[in-house]
Parts: C-alpha cells; sequence; structure tokens
C-alpha cells in the first residue's frame, strides 16, 4: 500500500521534472536560436507564461469527440512513455514501471500520441491539418525504422528487451553504449532529429505551408495540452537516449547535462537548416540512419 | 478571510500578467503596415523579447493585427479570422487608416473606421507605424492587459448586433465559398 | 495510395506562408497540384480611381502604396513618365540621387527576398538576419527621405530633399557591412545542401515561352535570357554606370536564387559608383504651384526596373490638373497570375510558398 | 549533389558562430531610439507664424488637416484666425502641407508615437498640443524646397531713359503667358481680400486667369468694382502686402493680374457684353451723388445697376476726380478711365460735367430733389508749406501741378525742380516734372525707406533720374528780383527715436543749411477738403471732424440722407478705399430706400 | 532611329489599314492608330512577324467626353529596343473588344481586370467571374462616371469630431462681409 503510494507520489513528481525540464529546455532553445539570429530572444521562462495563457484561454472550438481525444491521445502517450523511463539510475523518487520487453512497449507507445492526433486532426475538417498528420506519419515511416534498428542493435547485442537492464549493464560496465556500438548511436541520433520535428524536418507544422498543419484547429487548452506533452515527450526522449547510450546518469546534475548536449543536437542543426519536403526527409532517414542502423544490428551479432 | 471575489481577483492578476507576456500574433498581413511587422519581429526590434510571437492560425492567436486599410474583401475574411480566434483575443490598429480611413478615406473599396466593424484595443498612429511605435503599441497593449482593460472581445460579444448590422452594411455577400471547417 | 478525388486547399489570404495578402485555390491530388488558381482583390485600393480625384503633385504621394516591398521604382516611374509628359528637364544631381535611391530599395527588396526565401522553406534564421539587416538600409532612407518604407522621395521634377550631412560616409559603411554579410548569407542560404534540394528542379518556367508570357526580371534572366530595362532602355544615369546583368540557365528556384544573389552585389557596386561620381547642383526643377498645374494631352510610358523586374506606369492627361489616367503594371500582375497558375500546376504542395516567393509575388501590385 | 553533401551540410553550421557575437538588437523601449534628422514625424505648427491660410488643407489629398479656431489666435488683417489641425487617422505623413506652406511655420518633427485605445484621441492641434517640440524639428520647410514660386514674373516695362521722353505708360502689362505664370503662383487662400477695402474677389479671379477664364475674371472683378482698370493700375494694393506668398517672397502681382484681366476687354461695350450685367427695373427712385470720382462713380454704377435714377454732378470736364486729374497719364492713361466711365454712363448712369455744386446748381436743390445724395467731392484743396517766399512765381502745390498738366495745359517749370514730400502725388509731380525736361529732386523730412510712397515709384523714380534728398526741412523759398523762384534752403535733419516708442523723428540740424538753386517749387505735403458749398442750414447738421465728414459704416452722415465717401470720409485716402465706400453706401441706400429688396 | 521608327511604320501601314500614326523618335517610340477590328491581326503580324514579342502592357482609357474608351497594347522589341503602342478606340456604350488571350496570355489578366472596371465585355474569354471586387453591385468603378468619394461617403461613414473645420475663405468673407458671388465660387479653392 505504502509502495502504491511512493509510486504514484513519484509518478507526479516524475511528470512535474519532466514537465519542468522540457519546457526549460524548449525556452532556453529559443533564447539560442535568438542569439544566433542576431537577437535577445525571449527570457527562458517564456514557455511558461505560454502554457499558462494557453491554459487561461478559452476554448470554443468543436469537430467532434476525435478531436477533444486528440491532444488526450498525445498527452497519455507522453506520460505514460515517462512512466517506462528510468530518469535517474538509481533512484526512489523516479520509480518506473520496468518489466521485461519494457522497450518493445516503449517503440508502441511513442508511435501511440502520433496516431491519436491523426485521428483528432482528421476529424476538423480542415485540410491543412489533413495532410500535416499524412505527413507525420510518413515521415515517422521514415525515422522510426533506423530508430527501431537502433535499439534492436542494443536488445540483440545485450540480450535484453529491458531499458533497466540496457542502463544496468552500461552502470556496471562503466561502458557506455553510444561507444560500445557507436552504429547504433549514430542511427538513433539521426532519426531522433526527426522525433524533435525541429527543422529541417518540422515538415507536419510546416507554417509556411500548412499553417501548423495538426495544430491549425487546435488553440487555448487543447495547445497547451500539445504543448506541455510535448516537452514531456522531449524529456522522454532526451532521457531514453541518455539511459540508453550514455550510461544513464546518476543524479539530476548529470542528467540535465547530459539532456541538454544531446538536446543541442537537434536544436544547432534546425537553427540553420530549412525544412525538408516530406519524401526528402523519408528519403534522407533512408539513407545514414537506416545504414547505419543495419551495420549497427551487423555490428550487434556479429561482434 | 479569502472569499471568492478576492480569490477571482488574484487570478485575474495572475491569467493577465501571464497573458500580457504571451501575446501570439496572427500571421495575417492585411495592408501595407504588414511590412513593418517582420522588422519588428526579427532581429533588430525582436519582439520576442516581449513575449511577442507569430502565430501561424487564429485558433492559436492572440492578437490580431490590422496593418492598416482594410479592402471589404479582406474585412469579410477579418472577421472570420476574428470570430475563429479563442478568448481573449486583442485587435491591434495600425496607423491612420483604421482610424478614419487614412489615405483611402474615398476608396469605394476600402472602409473607413475599424471600430465600426470590430472592437479595437488599441490604436498606433503613423502611416505605417515605424517597428518602434508597434511596440509601443504592444506595450499599450500590455499595460491594458495588466488592468484588465483590454475588454474589445466582450464587448464584441456584447454589442454583436452592432457589430453585424455594420458588417452586413459593407459585405454584401455573407457566405464562404467551399469552406467547410 | 493515390486518392482519386482532389482536394481543394487555399493558400491565404490568411495563411504564413502567402506573400502579402492574397490566395492562390489549389487543387491538390496527394501531395501533387493539379489546378491553381490566383485569387486578388484583398488589397485593391483604388488608386487608379483615386488619383483621378487628386492632382499631379498629390498623385505622387500614392505611387509608393503599390508596391510596399519596394516602392521607389513605382515612383520612379510615375515621375517619369509625368516628365516626359510636361517635358521637365530634372537636374543631373537628382538622376544620381535617384539611382542611388533604387539601387538601395532594391538592396532593402532583396534583403527581403532573402528572408522570404528562407522563410518560406523553412529557414527562419535567414529573415532574421536579412531582415534585421534591411534596418540599416531603412535607415540610411531615413536619413535621406524622412521615411523608413513609404520614401515619396522621388517626385516630378527631380526628388524632395538633397543628402544629408555626412550621408555618403553612411552609405559606404553600410555597404561594407552588408558586404561581410552577404558572405554569411551564402553560408547559410546558398551553401546550403537542403536549400540546394528543396529549389533545384522546382518551380520550373518554360524558358521558351517566357517572352511571350510577360515574364520579366530575374524570372526571365534566371531562364538564361538577358534582359534588363537599365541596359535596354536606359534611364536616368544607367547608362553611365558599370553593372553586370546575371543570367542563369536552370530556369528554376535555384537558378533565380543565383540570379539574385548577384545581383545584390551589382547594386552595391553601382551605389559605390553613384557615391563616387555623383555631381554638385540642384535636385529639383521647380513645378507650377501644386494647385494649378496643368499637363497638355498626351500620355507617356514609364518603365523602370525594380527587383521583381519590370515595372511599368502608364500616365494620360487630358489637358487638366489631374491625371486621366495612372495605370501601373508591376511585374507580379503577370508572375503571380498567369504564370504562378502554370508553374503550380504539378509542383508539391510543400513548394507553393517558395515558389510564389521566387516569382517575386506582390499582391499590392497585381490589384493597386 | 553528393549521396552526402559535406560541405553543404558544414558550410551552414558556421553561421552559429553568431552565437558568441553581441545581438544588434535595438532594445526598445528599454532603450530610447531617436529618429533620424529628417524624419517625418508629427506636425508642429510655429502659431505666432502661421498665417491660417489653409494651404496645407488643400494640398492634402487625404482631407486630414481642418482649419479651425484656435484660442488665443485673432484673426485680424493678414491672419486668417484659423490653425491647422491634423487627423492622424488620415495623415500619410508625406510632407506635402510642409513643403506648400508659404509661411514655413508648419514642419514635421522626430516624434512619431501616439498609441491609444480612444480613436478619438487622433485629433491633433500641432504647435498648440506640443508647443515643446520646436526643437524635434525635422522636415522643415525653407524656400529652396518649397513648392511656392517665390518670384514674380517680371512686369516689362519701359526704359528709365525711354520713359522720361514722353507721358507714354511705364508699365507695359503682362502678356497672356505672363499673366497665367503669375496668376499660378496664387495659392487662393484669401487672405488678401480682408485687406482690401472693397474685399475683391482676389482668389477667384486669378484662379479664373489662371485656368484661362479671362472673361469670368473680369466678370468677378466687376462684381464689386466698376473701375478695375484703374485700380489694376494705381491701386495701392494693401492686398500685396499681406500675400501669403509675401511673408518669404515677393508677394502675387495681384494688381497687375487684375489690370491684365481688365485689358482683355478693351472697350466700354466689350465690358458691357462680358460681364453683361443684369439691371433691375427702374424702381423710381431717385439719388444724386456729387462728384464724378471713384467713390461716386462706384455708387453710381451700383445704384444704376439696382434699379436707381443716378445723376452725377462733377465740376471738371472728365469724369474719374483725383484718379484722371491727381495721377499722371503715364501711370493711368485716359483711357483706361474713358473706357470705364463710358461703361458705367452705357449701363444709364447721367452725368453732368462741368457742374460746380454751390456754384452751378446748389447743394440744396440737389439735396431736396433726390431721395439720397451721396458725396464723394474728395480733397481739392492742397496743404501748403507754411514758409517765406511760398507765393513766390514757380512756386505752386504739386496736387494743382498735376491738374494742371492732366487738362492738357502748358506748366513752366524750367530746368531745375524740387519737389518737398515723400508720398506719392511727390514721386508723380517729381516724375512728370521730369518728363517735362526738369532735373528733379525730391526733398523728403525722413529717410528714404520712411517714404510712404510705393516703394515701385520710389524705384521707378530713382530709374529716371529723380534725385532724392533725404531728411531734408525746406525752411525758405528764395526769390529773384522778378519774384520767381531761385532756391530753396533746407536744413538737414538727423532722426531721433521717439521716447514713446513710435517711429523715429526727424529733427533738424543748426547750421546745417542749404541752398539749392532751382527754378520751381512744389507742395506735395497732403491735401484737404473745401466744403463751402453745403448751404448753411445742412452744414451745421453735418458733423465734419479734422477735415473729415463723420459717417457710420453705412457710409451715412449725420444727415439723413445724406451719404459720404471716398477722402472726404475715409482716412486711407486711395482710390480703392473710395470705390469701396460707394458699394458701401450703394448697399446702403438700397435699403434704406428700397427695404423690400432685402 | 527615326527611320527604323518610319520602317516599321511603313511596313505596318503596307498591310493594314492603318488609320494614324506618331512618331516620338527620342523616346523610340510609335504610336499607331487602328480601328478596332483589325487589331488582333495587327497584333499577331506585330508579335510574330516583326519581333515585338514582349507585352509590355495594356491599358483602358476612359474618353467620357467623347463617349469611346481607349485600348492601348504597349509592345516592345527586344532585339531592336523598340516601343509601339497600339491604339484604337470603341464605343462606351456598347463596349466589346475581341478576346486575344491566344496570343499573349497575360492579357486574360488584363481582360479580366476590363471586364470587371470597365464593364468591356470579351467573348471567348475563360476566366472566373470575378477577379479583384467582391459581390460588386455598383457599376463598373473605373469609369469616370462612377464617383468613388460619394459611393464611399455612403457606404463607410467618416468619424464625427471634425465638424468645426471652417474654410478659410468662408471665414475671412464672412468676417470682412464679403460676398462672393456663385458664379464666381468655382473659382475658389
Amino acid at each position: 500500500m505504502e509502495s502504491l503510494l511512493m509510486n504514484i507520489l513519484g509518478a507526479v513528481t516524475t511528470f512535474l521534472l519532466a514537465f519542468a525540464v522540457g519546457m526549460t529546455y524548449g525556452g532556453l532553445r529559443r533564447k539560442i536560436v535568438a542569439r544566433v539570429q542576431n537577437r535577445y530572444g525571449p527570457p527562458f521562462y517564456q514557455n511558461f507564461i505560454d502554457a499558462f495563457k494557453l491554459y487561461s484561454k478559452s476554448t470554443a472550438i468543436h469537430h467532434g469527440a476525435m478531436h477533444f481525444l486528440g491532444p488526450a491521445f498525445i498527452m497519455v502517450s507522453s506520460v505514460v512513455s515517462l512512466m517506462f523511463i528510468p530518469v535517474l539510475t538509481n533512484n526512489q523518487w523516479f520509480p518506473n514501471l520496468n518489466f521485461q520487453g519494457d522497450l518493445i512497449f516503449l517503440i508502441y507507445i511513442m508511435v501511440f500520441g502520433p496516431l491519436g492526433m491523426a485521428l483528432g486532426a482528421g476529424q476538423t475538417g480542415n485540410p491543412n491539418s489533413a495532410i500535416g498528420v499524412t505527413r507525420g506519419l510518413s515521415q515517422m515511416v521514415g525515422f522510426e525504422i533506423p530508430w527501431v534498428m537502433a535499439l534492436i542493435a542494443l536488445m540483440v547485442q545485450y540480450k535484453t528487451t529491458s531499458i533497466t537492464g540496457l542502463l544496468d549493464i552500461q552502470v556496471q560496465s562503466g561502458h557506455w553504449f553510444m561507444f560500445e556500438n557507436p552504429f547504433a548511436f549514430s542511427a538513433a541520433i539521426l532519426a531522433s532529429l526527426g522525433m524533435f520535428r525541429y527543422s529541417p524536418f518540422d515538415i507536419v507544422g510546416a507554417p509556411t505551408e500548412l499553417a501548423s498543419g495538426p495544430m491549425s484547429e487546435n488553440g487555448g487548452k487543447f495547445l497547451f495540452v500539445m504543448m506541455s506533452s510535448g516537452s514531456v515527450f522531449a524529456f522522454v526522449k532526451l532521457t531514453l537516449i541518455v539511459d540508453l547510450f550514455m550510461g544513464g546518469a546518476s543524479n539530476l546534475i548529470i542528467l540535465v547535462i547530459k539532456t541538454f548536449l544531446l538536446y543541442m543536437i537537434p536544436v544547432t542543426y534546425g537553427i540553420v537548416s530549412p525544412r525538408y519536403r516530406t519524401e526528402q526527409s523519408i528519403t534522407y532517414f533512408w539513407g545514414w540512419p537506416l545504414f547505419f542502423g543495419l551495420i549497427a544490428i551487423i555490428y550487434a551479432v556479429f561482434f | 478571510m479569502y472569499n471568492d471575489k478576492n480569490k477571482q481577483k488574484i487570478v485575474d492578476i495572475i491569467k493577465n500578467a501571464a497573458r500580457k507576456h504571451s501575446l501570439w500574433v496572427l500571421a495575417y498581413g492585411t495592408g501595407c503596415g504588414a511590412i513593418e511587422v517582420p522588422a519588428t519581429m526579427t532581429s533588430r526590434y525582436d519582439a520576442e523579447r516581449l513575449g511577442v510571437r507569430g502565430a501561424a492560425t487564429p485558433r492559436q492567436a492572440d492578437v490580431l493585427l490590422i496593418t492598416g486599410y482594410l479592402t471589404v474583401k479582406t474585412l469579410k475574411r477579418v472577421i472570420r479570422v476574428y470570430e475563429q480566434m479563442q478568448d481573449p483575443k486583442y485587435v491591434i490598429g495600425f496607423g491612420s487608416c483604421t482610424i478614419n480611413g487614412g489615405m483611402y478615406f474615398d476608396s469605394y473599396n476600402t472602409i473607413n473606421q475599424l471600430d465600426l466593424y470590430l472592437p479595437v484595443d488599441v490604436y498606433i498612429s503613423g502611416c505605417m507605424p515605424r517597428p518602434e511605435a508597434v511596440l509601443e503599441g504592444f506595450g499599450k497593449l500590455q499595460e491594458l492587459i495588466g488592468k484588465g482593460i483590454a475588454n474589445g472581445a466582450q464587448q464584441y460579444k456584447e454589442n454583436l448586433d452592432f457589430y453585424r448590422e455594420n458588417q452586413k452594411k459593407v459585405i454584401k455577400n455573407w457566405d464562404f465559398q467551399d469552406y467547410n471547417w | 495510395m493515390k486518392r482519386e478525388k482532389a482536394t481543394t486547399l487555399y493558400i491565404g489570404p490568411q495563411h504564413p506562408g502567402i506573400t502579402g495578402n492574397m490566395m492562390v485555390r489549389l487543387k491538390v491530388e496527394g501531395d501533387t497540384i493539379v489546378g491553381a488558381r490566383t485569387e486578388v482583390g484583398y488589397l485593391h485600393r483604388a488608386f487608379e480611381k483615386l488619383v483621378e480625384r487628386r492632382n499631379w503633385v498629390q498623385s505622387f504621394t500614392m505611387m509608393c502604396r503599390f508596391c510596399v516591398p519596394e516602392p521607389d521604382p513605382v515612383e520612379e516611374s510615375y515621375a517619369r513618365a509625368v516628365e516626359m509628359l510636361d517635358n521637365i528637364e530634372i537636374p543631373e544631381r537628382a538622376k544620381w540621387i535617384r539611382v542611388l535611391v533604387l539601387e538601395l530599395a532594391r538592396i532593402s527588396s532583396l534583403l527581403l527576398w532573402h528572408a522570404g526565401q528562407g522563410h518560406s522553406l523553412g529557414l527562419y534564421t535567414m529573415g532574421q538576419w536579412s531582415v534585421g539587416d534591411r534596418n540599416y538600409i531603412l535607415d540610411l532612407f531615413e536619413d535621406l527621405t524622412g521615411a523608413r518604407i513609404y520614401h515619396m522621395f522621388i517626385w516630378p521634377g527631380g526628388v524632395r530633399r538633397d543628402f544629408p550631412k555626412g550621408f555618403e560616409d553612411k552609405v559606404l559603411k553600410t555597404m561594407d557591412y552588408l558586404e561581410k554579410r552577404l558572405e554569411d548569407y551564402d553560408n547559410l542560404l546558398f551553401e546550403n545542401s537542403i536549400f540546394q534540394k528543396r529549389t533545384q528542379g522546382v518551380g520550373y518556367v518554360n524558358p521558351e515561352k517566357v517572352i511571350e508570357h510577360g515574364v520579366v526580371g530575374p524570372v526571365l534572366r534566371g531562364s538564361g535570357i538577358k534582359s534588363d530595362i537599365r541596359i535596354d532602355d536606359p534611364y536616368e544615369v544607367y547608362d553611365k554606370l558599370k553593372f553586370e546583368v546575371p543570367t542563369q540557365t536552370g530556369s528554376d528556384i535555384w537558378a533565380r536564387a543565383l540570379v539574385r544573389r548577384v545581383e545584390i552585389r551589382q547594386s552595391i557596386r553601382i551605389i559605390r559608383q553613384v557615391i563616387e561620381k555623383i555631381p554638385k547642383g540642384d535636385v529639383y526643377t521647380k513645378v507650377p504651384n501644386p494647385q494649378k498645374w496643368k499637363i497638355a494631352r498626351g500620355d507617356a510610358f514609364a518603365r523602370t526596373e525594380s527587383v521583381r523586374g519590370e515595372v511599368g506606369m502608364y500616365v494620360a492627361s487630358d489637358g487638366g490638373a489631374k491625371p486621366r489616367r495612372v495605370h501601373f503594371r508591376g511585374a507580379a500582375y503577370v508572375h503571380a497570375v498567369t504564370l504562378l497558375e502554370e508553374v503550380l500546376i504539378g509542383q508539391n504542395i510543400a513548394d507553393v510558398s517558395a515558389i510564389m516567393n521566387s516569382l517575386g509575388t506582390c499582391p499590392p501590385e497585381i490589384e493597386r | 549533389m553528393s549521396f552526402f553533401d559535406l560541405r553543404g551540410t558544414l558550410k551552414p553550421l558556421t553561421s552559429l558562430k553568431q552565437f558568441g557575437k553581441n545581438p544588434h538588437t535595438i532594445r526598445y523601449p528599454e532603450v530610447p531610439v531617436e529618429a533620424s534628422d529628417r524624419y517625418r514625424g508629427f506636425h508642429f505648427n510655429e502659431i505666432e507664424e502661421c498665417i491660417g491660410c489653409g494651404n496645407c488643407a488643400t494640398i492634402c489629398m487625404n482631407e486630414s488637416i481642418d482649419m479651425i479656431p484656435v484660442e488665443g489666435v485673432e484673426g485680424d488683417k493678414g491672419d486668417s484666425g484659423l490653425r491647422p489641425r491634423i487627423d492622424y487617422g488620415r495623415c500619410c505623413y508625406c510632407g506635402l502641407c510642409v513643403d506648400v506652406c508659404p509661411t514655413g511655420s508648419l514642419s514635421l518633427t522626430k516624434d512619431y508615437i501616439h498609441v491609444s485605445e480612444d480613436p478619438d484621441t487622433f485629433l491633433f492641434l500641432p504647435g498648440i498640443e506640443n508647443p515643446d517640440a520646436n526643437n524635434r524639428k525635422t522636415y522643415i520647410s525653407t524656400k529652396e524646397t518649397s513648392l511656392n514660386d517665390w518670384a514674380r514674373i517680371p512686369m516689362p516695362e519701359l526704359e528709365g531713359k525711354e520713359r522720361v521722353k514722353s507721358f507714354a505708360e511705364v508699365v507695359l502689362g503682362y502678356n497672356e503667358e505672363q499673366a497665367r505664370q503669375e496668376a499660378e503662383r496664387c495659392i487662393s487662400c484669401g487672405i488678401c481680400t480682408e485687406v482690401c477695402p472693397d474685399h475683391m474677389h482676389i482668389p477667384e479671379y486669378i484662379n479664373a486667369i489662371a485656368s484661362g477664364n479671362d472673361e469670368d475674371a473680369v466678370r468677378i472683378i466687376y462684381d464689386n468694382n466698376p473701375l478695375p482698370e484703374l485700380c489694376g493700375k494705381v491701386c495701392t494694393r494693401r492686398c500685396e502686402d499681406v500675400c501669403a506668398i509675401a511673408t518669404r517672397g515677393e508677394p502675387v502681382a495681384i494688381r497687375w493680374l487684375k489690370r491684365y484681366a481688365t485689358e482683355t476687354a478693351d472697350a466700354s461695350d466689350v465690358i458691357k457684353d462680358i460681364v453683361n450685367p443684369e439691371i433691375r427695373e427702374r424702381n423710381g427712385k431717385k439719388v444724386g451723388i456729387i462728384g464724378a470720382g471713384p467713390s461716386g462713380l462706384t455708387a453710381a454704377y451700383y445704384l444704376a445697376l439696382r434699379g436707381f435714377d443716378v445723376t452725377i454732378y462733377e465740376a471738371n470736364e472728365k469724369a474719374g476726380g483725383m484718379t484722371m486729374y491727381g495721377i499722371p497719364k503715364y501711370r493711368l492713361p485716359l483711357d483706361s478711365i474713358q473706357k470705364q466711365v463710358d461703361y458705367i454712363v452705357s449701363i444709364g448712369v447721367k452725368i453732368h460735367f462741368n457742374t460746380k455744386v454751390g456754384k452751378d446748381i446748389s447743394f440744396k436743390e440737389i439735396y431736396e430733389n433726390n431721395d439720397a445724395v451721396f458725396m464723394g467731392v474728395g480733397f481739392p484743396k492742397a496743404w501748403t508749406l507754411g514758409i517765406d517766399g511760398e507765393d513766390a512765381k514757380g512756386s505752386m502745390q504739386a496736387v494743382n501741378f498735376l491738374h494742371m498738366i492732366n487738362s492738357g495745359e502748358d506748366v513752366e517749370v524750367g530746368n531745375k525742380v524740387a519737389v518737398v514730400g515723400g508720398g506719392n502725388v511727390a514721386i508723380d509731380a517729381a516724375r512728370v516734372s521730369r518728363r517735362l525736361g526738369a532735373e528733379v529732386t525730391i526733398l523728403y523730412r525722413r529717410r528714404v525707406q520712411d517714404m510712404p510712397a510705393d516703394w515701385e515709384e520710389i524705384e521707378g523714380a530713382e530709374d529716371e533720374g529723380v534725385h532724392i534728398e533725404p531728411q531734408a526741412i525746406p525752411i525758405k523759398i528764395h526769390t529773384d528780383d522778378k519774384g520767381n523762384v531761385k532756391a530753396i534752403e533746407y536744413l538737414k535733419a538727423e532722426m531721433v527715436q521717439s521716447k514713446d516708442g513710435g517711429r523715429p523723428k526727424p529733427v533738424a540740424i543748426e547750421g546745417s543749411n542749404t541752398i539749392m538753386e532751382v527754378s520751381a517749387v512744389m507742395a506735395a505735403i497732403g491735401q484737404q477738403g473745401d466744403y463751402d458749398f453745403i448751404d448753411k442750414e445742412y452744414a451745421e447738421k453735418i458733423k465734419i471732424e479734422r477735415g473729415r465728414f463723420v459717417v457710420d459704416k453705412n457710409q451715412q452722415t449725420t444727415l439723413p440722407r445724406l451719404f459720404a465717401g471716398g477722402d472726404a470720409a475715409n482716412r486711407t485716402a486711395d482710390a480703392i478705399s473710395a470705390i469701396a465706400d460707394g458699394l458701401r453706401a450703394c448697399k446702403a441706400i438700397d435699403a434704406m430706400l428700397m427695404p423690400s429688396n432685402k | 532611329m527615326e527611320t527604323l521608327l518610319e520602317k516599321i511604320k511603313d511596313r505596318v501601314n503596307a498591310n493594314f489599314d492603318l488609320k494614324d500614326y506618331k512618331i516620338y523618335t527620342d523616346l523610340k517610340r510609335v504610336d499607331l492608330f487602328f480601328n478596332k477590328e483589325h487589331i488582333p491581326s495587327v497584333l499577331l503580324y506585330l508579335k510574330e512577324q516583326m519581333g515585338f514579342r514582349h507585352l509590355m502592357h495594356m491599358s483602358v482609357v476612359d474618353w467620357i467626353e467623347e463617349g469611346e474608351f481607349e485600348i492601348i497594347f504597349f509592345l516592345w522589341a527586344p532585339k531592336e529596343k523598340v516601343k509601339i503602342f497600339v491604339k484604337t478606340r470603341i464605343d462606351r456604350d456598347n463596349p466589346v473588344m475581341e478576346n486575344m488571350d491566344n496570343i499573349w496570355p497575360q492579357l486574360n489578366t488584363y481582360e479580366r481586370e476590363f471586364k470587371e472596371m470597365y464593364g468591356i465585355e470579351f467573348p471567348g474569354l475563360v476566366a472566373p467571374e470575378e477577379f479583384i471586387l467582391e459581390s460588386w453591385s455598383g457599376p463598373p468603378p473605373m469609369r469616370r462616371d462612377f464617383e468613388t468619394d460619394k459611393y464611399a461617403k455612403d457606404n463607410f461613414a467618416t468619424r464625427p469630431g471634425r465638424e468645426d473645420a471652417q474654410d478659410v475663405r468662408e471665414t475671412i468673407a464672412k468676417r470682412s462681409g464679403e460676398d462672393i458671388p456663385d458664379f464666381a465660387k468655382k473659382y475658389s479653392r
């Protein structure tokens, strides 16, 4: 009984941490982008203000039930994924619902959000949303393959399908998988560029093409939910990669450093890149990332 | 000690503080003044410092910039866009044209007074207003929001008949072709 | 899975990707455009009607509003047309100042194009840089003409004011700064592999047909035809200046981008020459009292090379104090309607915005 | 495009170095920004300098400028009392208003920020609401950049040497092209009409000339001036003093344009054709007019148009009064007067020439036989110098001299003439004497710039070789034994600033006596009235003050039914005032006799 | 230059019924006047045979006093660098002009505009009904008898608060007691 309470409390703490870190990273990103663009940019806490404002806005948009569920799906997807990820290597405050095979589960649950989104966006009737969703799904096909291949490589190499298991191996051996299987790491990083949907892979929202795509019809609280789940999801992705390839983090400071450095890769690449077209984006993922993924599996199998 | 009214008041203060520092501007260049909006938003003047940033669709936006004159054809779209925006929403009128017709006061295709058709929260003088003036306009809007008196949307709802009547006077055909979402 | 039924997709009038306030109605199959229609009229202020109520001098204030991003070629065209009509010879210095203004306007507009092209492809950093740097050109305009955007500076008879003190130095300094920045732009935009991928082969204009289509300016030069009003039908003092007219043969967005990349440098070169060679003297030939200025019956057509290509102003007088007809022809009148509708067929919807930018769409110029 | 474009991936990444650079953002509003020195922001108006001409409101194609009355600004002659108010719901900041401002009072400033939730706060009174903006002026009006035409089209004139040979008209008049060009300079504000005693419709007729409709111009002119050609030639043109253009340039040649317009109608029947006045049916009332001077003729003309039976009694053999006999023919040819008098006669005015009231016909008879009487008798008697030797032969009054010359008499002036005085009569006498072949010196008590004569006349005189001796006070006329004038003795004077702040007074310098040999001396120091012709029973009832009839604003004297005008009733003593008096009296007589016409 | 322009004029004259012409040597410009029915063939000839391939502009001028619309085509020869203005007049009350967007496709846009703005009919023009205006019920607005200021006043209110404006001329006249006769008022500014 007590442990369940602790677990729930821990889950809430995890969520809040993920939310705060994700939002702050978003704010810092805006700040960094601004500096490269020769300007000051907003304060780093701007995202919190934006989120709160969105939350306080009225929402008088009615496109049917699925439209309401879209953001909810995304939120659920992010929170559930978060629950399966060990935030720190050994800390009871951030318990995770680990079980054998959770990595495979995670692969699916991470896709769940965008799918829900697709359902919601489809119902708005806005063609921009529909096209955005189509693009999103196509792109997902693009980056999921190298991503899954990188994960498979790890699973094959270390014979476990548990994230905690993989993390434990790294902690115990002291070797990070990014050095153990650099190909898997490369594939994962390149694929994660797509997951973050920053330039050049921001083809889903693509303001100048689709007027923010699936989000077109979502304002106010919907957007707040999407924004916060996006922040949480960013944290999930970063922590996952840290856990899988960079040996996890034993305390929050190390976690922040590692995730932030990791986060800088899509951010900096995004600053200087125009957007890919959908098929170009898929071609991209099926190029080097896929190649690295294949190598990674081969490496995992044969070495 | 705290009754509901006081609580509401405190919540309002916090809400207004958030709203005033997060103004998402709808990317809709309705007229000439739109040329100074990029200048305001980009590196030299950087309105994002003040929490002002662009929003791609009306659903996400808080502020509608009427950048100058409005032709009747655009007015129809602007009203549509305004009604799609979510409360609280604000309108900033740019330059002379929104106040009394400006240069085009005698044109058969442009309206003269914006406030007959939409509630306007802040007017900025100029033809067109330069970025400093635009920033000043945002500043004024923030001030009004902070005080909780930027309630154009409220007015619009309360006086909908008045606005509708004026709108219908100039917009002859109220239907939208192929608009189905 | 290819859907048989075509969807209608509206780009605009409220759309982050549209240039100005206009609309393109697309018929889309999947991601491919099968039909396109330009819809304009959102910016129709009826200038040409309004000038019938305004006298020759009053009318000039409207001219800059024809095209917001680059107002000066229109002012220039109107001023020159009126001067042709009334046989006004303007002072030599005024001609040089006009060239300076026109070239500064070209640079400012090209910087805006950099931003637009970057923005339409999702490269927002480009826009932040170039629009930010454009402010330095606008500062020059402010010093010279007293306004940032609507200069209302070139008027029949010359220009309104002479250089302020220390203006030449400031121009040269700004040009130096800009030249340095252009290297950054190259790194970010022109060297960018993604930009190249996005633009090469996109927005193809058939070079066989360009002249018959009324295509002008960088689009024409991007199709391998060397044509520039500044050379073909020289006005002011362009025949005394040295500059190159770049051409490319790709006929796509990339080719046009390369043309413009050179053009901005040529403009800087022209400005340096103007500062060096400008003669002393008056800047304004006095026209009669604006209330009573009448021009004998006749008509004139003046063309100017704007950044989008040739723009022309037809002015007809009936012998009165007010113009009988002022009719402006902007490059976008052709580019953004018939040409755009044709070019868009078969393109990906992702490229609409980029194509529009590349063709030099400027809706106020279409509907006026 | 290679399989992996390394350069194309890495080169853009170099842009990240911008991260280390300081942003070039202007942190407005924390850091204030000042607009450039030529920025066209809000307006500023020097309220004191502005004359309220409204040219700014006219040029503004956006109708954004209103002229409104403003507290603290009194409208008086030369100032409409209105000041511009700008509607920033209309203004496009083009600055044309500044470029056409004739006084240069209007300018634009560096201020440009006005942000408000209330759209009614965008009306702005420049100069009153921002009196401190004086030092932030940016876009100002200079003479060079202004759109106004400061320079007058020069009037073609005879050469100085040519002129003195004859009495031919000195001023040749504008040709059509010159007139149109000159008329184009007018900004049609109408400030001038207020100072014109007759309130002629100046902007209207100038605009008519500018647009090529000379006939309309003539018609407009004859609306309230039946002697326009006379005015066009010799008017004192106070209108030009207050001309808006004159604040920084040469005034529009209003007089010459009137002259041009009226000269296009070159005969009395042409005038009649063009003006084609509507003459009302005879109403049976009779009006008698004494003196066919400008005021008498004007009253007669308009009374006749209104259906009155008008009779003029004139002592001389020609009509025109002082303009006929006091102004030399090189300024105002006989034809000009004759043409207009003929026209006035042609619409039904009767003139009895050579009929001196008090001698040939009694005042009583006229007064009793008419329903109303108008007197435009002028100042026939000249002041004398009041010095020794004034009654010598060759010493005369300039007015009498001019009268004799204009009547065609021969006057012997000898070869050296001294004219005493500084008014137009003095100059006229001097220039006429030049034409008679004499060397002329004008003696004037004050400085040249103090002379009341028109500067054009003074210049003209100097061109013709008239010598002006300023600050000279005559004290004695020396005669030879035959009683002829031999020389004039005068004292030099110095100008002393008076204590009460008035204009400096000449004070004779003791011992500076100068004697100048002359053959004739003419006194031109003013004239006075002569009212002996009025029968005593009436004279008692007519109030006369300082030699002039006391009249009310309707030109009515203290004697009912008796009206007076011209020099004998006003202080300005010029033709246009006389014409104005005549017109005013006409209206008053009409109102008095025919109240139903109102 | 003059001979070149003359030659162009002569060549057109030899093939078509040229009504009138005007040559501006310094502007490198030839104005050719034709009857309306010759225009399509003239334009085609100029484009195909004489190298005037670039249509710079097309314009319509409303000569309401003469009851006619003047239609002008502005052509440019990229090689010879010469301008030709082909002008014709059509009846204002029954304005019909041949559709020529097969010669230059951009004429389609021009014709759409003139149809809307001047009410000129172009039989055979394939284009949507509306170009710039939307649900316009008034007369074609660019016709000179359409009064835009009146229309604006009737439809779009002007902001009150400026009624205290005075006319300078009237103020002065009133103060000085001047009566401006009615026939003179049209010359007041």
